[in-house]
């Protein structure tokens, strides 16, 4: 009854079917933690623009931000994003130095940006605004505005973490293509929601 | 090869013991909380110093009373309709109370207290002073009780009375009284001037209620008169007040085995 | 030995689900089971009701004679005989039941039900517009009075004894709105349009003789219309928890005949006079 | 002595076994903290019987009230807040821990024939964040003002008005008891999250050689559906959720309107809607019945399989209707928010949307059904409790066309038909489901059977209870019957009203029921009749490794050659074929 017995194909490193397309797990895990991430940032923003939509003084965006200095931020994070491409490349052809390096450049990036957020929400808190007021209108807009570049940033901090993370063991050997490559799809992620978001609280 | 055994109740027994701990130091899911809120500074609390012994033969009164002057404002009539008891009680409607004027202008339900002047702590009553919901209002509308003393709150009525308090000192509270016989032995922690008390069920219903942190407290009756016994000569301020009409201060002298006279007069706001 | 224990459990099971079945539709003819009705719309959602009990009744009766008959007939004797369905009968069996679902429930939904849902929510030129505020655990109704005007509702000005509705005294429009307390007084035949408001949570109007219901949104104002049919006084209960209080948060509606509203309405004083 | 019993018996095995998959040795490792799928299954099984002593103790508590009004003890504070935990723990905490945690942790990996769950540590660590979850929610009982009041939807402004900072009060449950609620909601859904995120891994990675997609086993396609759902709609509920918390700690307004005024005391909120939180809620909501029911259908298929000596009816046809199932689901959470005050235009497209769904639905019935067309049915209690949730499913889905459909909903929003309808649905079909899988594989968990006697008595106990309570429910909803009511006094609710003291007595059969079972199931742990690998001559994978089954599962893994199904046909009897036969 018991048919454990198992034919001769079985072979240690082929024990299982190939995954979904050849997709590695880690990959594909990364990828449904991006999918269920983005649909809570997607609620976040839909509950934006449902207040948005039904408020009756929304602040006009450009007395409360300079524009230019949003999109020196915005190219600050997307410059980044192209670094972590060259990062993924170079870490592709072997090249650990240059892997290293632009991994940490993305980070460095990355911190740049938090700096400037850090910087405007400085400046935002300081005339005024707070999660439950906000001196050009609608309150619910520092509320939204807090919470969702807060809930964006503490994304950019964790991901300069495991870029550092990623960057040192990409130097020892320890992270090969694969590592630096995950670490890029998050990375790509996260800037990828700020363009939602910049969008959305800049641009509309 | 592994069995999975009972063992792995383990978890299981650990939400257990934090049950039993948690079970210990509560009362259970009750309504609002009624924990005594610890004393804060100023006016509050109890008051320090030495225990206070009136001599008898020293104490003088205060008295007098609250008059009204202008046309009354009309009484709010409230349909009772949605409570069949209620209705039943008060076909007409149920009046809201707030201004109860005598012919001469004599003005009821005005709590006066002495403000200032009171030093020392007073013994606390030992006896509760009593709310009762009756025919669908509060009785009495007004009253006064020491801090720290026991409010015992009780339904006389045959429908579900909600007692909700709405303290800024104190802790709120806000629990049902679901049929005729229910009490609740509430305390009122800090000293404050006035809780407003309120029936969620029957939105016509209020009782204020003037928690003081000594016995010089009284209520105007229907006369519009007061008294405040047994007070130690000394210079006091006396406050009145007037849940629609607000509030007067007034400054006096009870001289040894004297009676301060002391009237106030509100008028239209 | 197994073969009959296995038949005592079919035919054990099979006349259980039989019983139930016969029960339960015994069940509609039996039981008073639905309050009685009195408004226009209301014997439109009757009519839904009913198609539908007919379709999932149909549905459910046949499903479960199908299960029962299985249990019996194929209850733990023989051997199974199953042979694989034909790629064509096994469509049959698919789509079948997709057409016959699709074509039941969805003719029901835009023939019966759709006409039934633009009345609840169509507001006629000529209605008696009523105003419905909630609040822990009350109903307040109001009437525009002469101007058939609304004075404005102000939070700051809210008194739960004295001012309930937050109306300003100042306010021309509000002067003479008629406020009344747990209770809502309609003519019958005549088409209402209620605006529904919440001073504090979630209520729900709620009135299942009139078979109405529609939630009271804070900061919304929503929406419903009902056309009564028959005089009477019909509970209103609270359909959406608001706190402790939630079941005892009643009123009534009034619905009485046009001459009585008219001079219930005459009968009324304005709020601030 | 059972235990160490136990113990030395996996150490003899141990032994006994040739070759070593490097897993611990040590008892807390292997029984506490152990990171086998079979181990943590079984946690979430018990760690769910326990809870549904208070989820069930909780339900004939308030049953007693609403039957003999005044007899229960209970205050109206005491009432909310008891239908709300009850809700929130049956749920959560007991449906979704033993049908989707356990049950779906012990099979997955041994229906798709993996060693383990892809991220074996993670699986652990998603239980043991379960485990401060439940606490935590059975402690906000405790707390000053009781346990969240707000119903298990927890819709704000009720739930959002905590009374902390500046925001008032909305009711005595409003205040710590519904933080900790939804502390432990948050656990909850990171632990279930990343359950789910393990479920896809194992399933699409892991299988065993062979094994495409359409080979799998119905269980496993609705375990990966469900789990696919519950991925794409839970960050709505976290996001709903990080907002409320905001709004009841740090004064933002995202559910709280202008100019509120609650007791009298007006709130400094602007600008907040409360409607948006029904629908991020429902977003979530709606697609977690399906997380839900879903998986108790795979079960019944494989266990109607097994116990009919035929394979399942269009297995194909299943599996789309699963898929078009979890989309459509993900598209119509409107149909909850009726009457909610959205825009009446919307009303009409979620119900017409919503009654598409009845579709694939009368696919996954006729296909349930027509496998036992010319099948040999055994009447085992697993067997018993498969055939039960086909009238379950049946009942409960017809209930929901009178949901779906707007109009109708009028007159049964919010009334005990929602109540009988939800309880069918996720109380009976899935706690059906369940009982059908923890019979089934009750002796691959600990090699030995369940007590086939006291099996019977729990079933018929458990249907005629929960069939009789929830479907005079409904009846009771046809008279108007308004839920989460402490009592009632309207005249045209007094036919239903009559119905009262019946259904509570059926709640009474119902869960004195489930006492034999959990007699049966420690006792049968021990003393149950000892079981071979194969006990039910099934043919899919699980039942191919020895018993008990070996850490690893395989000493080698199996190579899948066929269907899941290889019951013959026609007239060779009992002859089938097991999943990795050679061809």
């Amino acid at each position: 009854m018991n048919s454990t017995a198992v034919t001769g194909h079985e072979a240690a490193t082929h024990e299982s079917e190939p995954g979904f397309y050849g997709t590695s797990w880690q990959k594909l895990m990364m990828w449904w933690f991006i999918i269920g991430d983005a649909i809570l940032f997607g609620s976040f923003l839909a509950a934006y623009g449902f207040s948005r939509i039904s408020a009756v003084n929304w602040p006009d965006r450009t007395q409360m931000f300079s524009l230019n200095f949003i999109t020196v931020m915005t190219f600050t994070l997307i410059t980044s994003s192209a670094t972590m491409a060259t990062a993924v490349a170079a870490s592709r052809r072997g090249d650990r130095k240059a892997a290293f390096n632009f991994t940490m450049a993305t980070a460095v990036g990355g911190l740049a940006f938090l700096g400037m957020q850090a910087y405007e929400w400085y400046h935002l808190i300081h005339n005024g605004a707070r999660m439950d007021t906000n001196p050009w209108g609608a309150p619910a807009f520092g509320a939204y505005f807090f919470a969702i570049t807060g809930f964006h940033g503490s994304h950019v901090a964790s991901g300069v973490l495991i870029l550092l993370i990623t960057a040192w063991n990409a130097k020892r050997g320890k992270s090969g293509p694969e590592g630096v490559e995950l670490t890029g799809l998050y990375w790509h992620f996260v800037d990828l929601v700020w363009v939602f978001v910049f969008g959305c609280f800049y641009l509309i | 090869m592994i069995r999975v055994s009972a063992l792995s109740t383990a978890p299981l027994l650990l939400v257990l013991a934090l049950l039993g701990s948690g079970c210990g130091g509560s009362d259970g899911a009750s309504g609002g909380g009624n924990k005594p809120a610890g004393g804060p500074g100023g006016d509050a609390g109890q008051p320090t110093g030495p225990d206070m012994k009136i001599d008898a033969g020293t104490a003088g009164s205060i008295s007098g009373a609250v008059k009204f002057e202008g046309t009354p404002p009309t009484e709010r009539v409230n349909s009772a309709e949605a409570d069949a008891y209620c209705h039943g009680k008060h076909p007409d409607g149920i009046k809201s109370e707030s201004s109860v004027i005598g012919a001469g202008g004599e003005l009821a339900n005005v709590f006066v207290w002495i403000k200032k002047g009171i030093t020392g702590k007073f013994p606390l009553p030992s006896e509760p002073v009593t709310l009762r919901q009756t025919g669908c209002r509060y009785e009495p509308h007004v009253l006064g009780l020491r801090n720290g003393q026991e409010l015992l709150i009780r339904n006389e009525d045959e429908t579900m009375h909600n007692v909700h308090s709405l303290p800024k000192a104190n802790e709120e509270f806000n629990f049902a009284q679901t049929k005729k016989g229910d009490e609740a032995k509430k305390k009122l922690s800090a000293q404050e001037v006035m809780v407003k008390f309120k029936c969620d069920a029957h939105g016509w219903m209020s009782a204020w209620v003037g928690v003081v942190n000594h016995p010089y407290f009284a209520v105007t009756g229907a006369d519009g008169k007061f008294e405040l016994k047994n007070v130690p000569p000394g210079e006091y301020e006396v406050e009145a007040w007037h849940e629609k009409f607000g509030k007067q201060q007034q400054a006096l002298k009870v001289e040894t085995k004297g009676d301060a006279k002391l009237s106030f007069t509100f008028k239209e706001n | 030995m197994r073969s009959q224990r296995g038949a005592v459990s079919a035919w054990l099971l099979s006349s259980l689900l039989i019983l139930a079945t016969i029960l339960t539709v015994g069940a509609f003819f039996v039981l008073k089971w639905r309050p009685e009705v009195a408004s226009e719309h209301g014997r439109g959602v009757d009519r839904m009701i009913t198609y539908i009990i007919f379709a999932a009744g149909f549905i459910f009766v046949v499903g479960h004679l199908v299960l029962s008959t299985f249990l019996v007939k194929f209850g733990g004797k023989g051997t199974a005989a199953y042979k694989p369905m034909t790629h064509k009968t096994e469509m049959l069996f698919t789509i079948g039941p997709v057409v016959f679902m699709v074509a039941v429930s969805e003719l029901g939904v835009l023939a019966i039900g759709g006409p039934v849902w633009n009345q609840v929510y169509t507001h006629k030129p000529d209605d008696l517009v009523v105003d419905i505020t909630a609040k822990q655990y009350e109903w307040i109704s109001r009437y525009p009075g002469k101007d058939g005007k609304f004075g404005r509702k102000r939070p700051d000005l809210f008194d739960d004894q004295e001012n309930p509705l937050g109306l300003d005294r100042k306010d021309p429009d509000a002067k003479d709105d008629i406020v009344v307390r747990g209770a809502v007084y309609l003519p019958v035949g005549k088409g209402a349009w209620f605006n529904i408001q919440s001073w504090d949570v979630l209520h729900s109007f709620n009135v299942p003789v009139l078979r109405a219901k529609q939630d009271a949104v804070p900061g919304l104002t929503t929406h419903t219309r009902i056309v009564p049919t028959a005089v009477g006084r019909y509970e209103i209960s609270c359909a959406e928890i608001c706190g402790p209080g939630h079941y005892r948060m009643r009123g009534f509606v009034n619905v009485k005949s046009e001459a009585d509203f008219a001079k219930w309405l005459k009968s009324q004083v304005g709020w601030f006079e | 002595m059972a235990i160490a019993q136990a113990v030395e018996t996996g150490k003899a095995g141990h032994q006994a076994h040739g070759r070593d998959h490097g897993h611990p040795a040590g008892f807390i490792r292997k029984y506490i903290f152990s990171t086998d799928h079979k181990v943590i299954g079984v946690q979430y099984l018990l760690m769910a019987m326990l809870m549904s002593v208070v989820g069930l103790g909780l339900s004939l508590w308030f049953r007693v009230q609403l039957a003999w009004p005044g007899k229960a003890a209970m205050t109206p504070e005491q009432y909310v807040a008891i239908v709300t935990m009850h809700g929130t723990i049956m749920i959560f905490f007991v449906v979704s821990l033993a049908l989707s945690s356990g049950l779906g942790n012990f099979s997955i990996p041994l229906q798709v024939g993996a060693r383990d769950m892809a991220y074996p540590f993670l699986n652990m660590l998603s239980f043991w964040i379960i485990v401060p979850a439940s606490a935590i929610m059975i402690l906000s009982f405790f707390v000053e003002g009781g346990a969240a009041a707000g119903g298990w939807t927890a819709y704000p402004p009720l739930s959002a008005l905590s009374g902390f900072g500046k925001v008032p009060r909305g009711s005595p449950g409003s205040g710590m008891g519904q933080t900790l609620w939804l502390l432990a909601m948050a656990l909850f859904i990171v632990s279930f999250t990343m359950g789910g995120l393990n479920y896809v891994a194992t399933i699409l990675n892991l299988r065993a050689r062979g094994m495409s997609l359409m080979r799998m086993p119905l269980t496993v396609w609705t375990y990966f559906v469900a789990a696919l759902l519950g991925l794409l709609s839970f960050p709505a509920l976290t996001a709903a959720a990080i907002m409320l918390l905001l709004d009841r700690h740090l004064g933002t307004s995202f559910f709280l309107p202008s100019g509120l005024v609650v007791s009298g005391q007006q709130a400094a909120n602007v600008g907040g809607t409360p409607l948006l939180f029904q629908h991020l809620f429902w977003f979530l909501g709606h697609p977690e019945v399906y997380v839900l029911v879903l998986p108790a259908i795979g079960i019944a298929f494989d266990v109607i399989a097994a116990f009919s000596r035929r394979p399942p009816h269009g297995y194909k046809t299943s599996v789309w209707a699963l898929l078009i199932i979890a989309f459509l689901g993900m598209i119509v959470w409107g149909h909850h928010m009726f009457t909610s005050g959205m825009n009446p235009f919307l009303g009409k497209y979620f119900s017409i949307a919503t009654l598409l769904i009845t579709a694939p639905f009368a696919v996954l019935g006729v296909n349930l059904l027509a496998s036992l067309w010319r099948a040999r049915i055994r009447f085992t209690t697993s067997m018993l409790f498969a055939l039960g949730l086909i009238s379950a499913v049946g009942t409960g889905g017809i209930g929901g066309l009178f949901l779906a459909t707007a109009t109708a909903d009028l007159h049964f929003h919010d009334t005990y038909f929602v109540v009988g309808h939800f309880h069918l649905m996720i109380g009976v079909v899935t706690m059906t489901g369940t009982f059908a899988g923890i019979y089934y594989w009750f002796p691959k968990m600990f090699g030995r059977h369940m007590n086939e006697t006291l099996g019977k008595l729990h079933f018929w106990g458990t249907f005629i209870g929960a069939f009789a309570l929830f479907v005079i429910q409904h009846f009771q909803g046809f008279g108007g019957m308004t839920r989460r009511y402490f009592e009632y006094s309207a005249d045209y609710v007094q036919p239903a009203l009559a119905l009262n003291p019946a259904v509570t007595w059926f709640a009474f059969l119902a869960v004195g029921a489930q006492i034999p079972f959990f007699f049966n199931f420690f006792w049968s742990m021990f003393k149950g009749k000892k079981a071979e690998a194969n006990p039910w001559e099934a043919t899919t994978l699980e039942w191919t490794t020895a018993t008990p089954v070996p850490h690893g599962n395989w000493e080698r893994l199996p190579v899948v050659s066929g269907k899941p199904y290889g019951y013959a046909e026609g007239a060779n009897g009992d002859a089938h074929r097991m999943q990795n036969a050679e061809a």
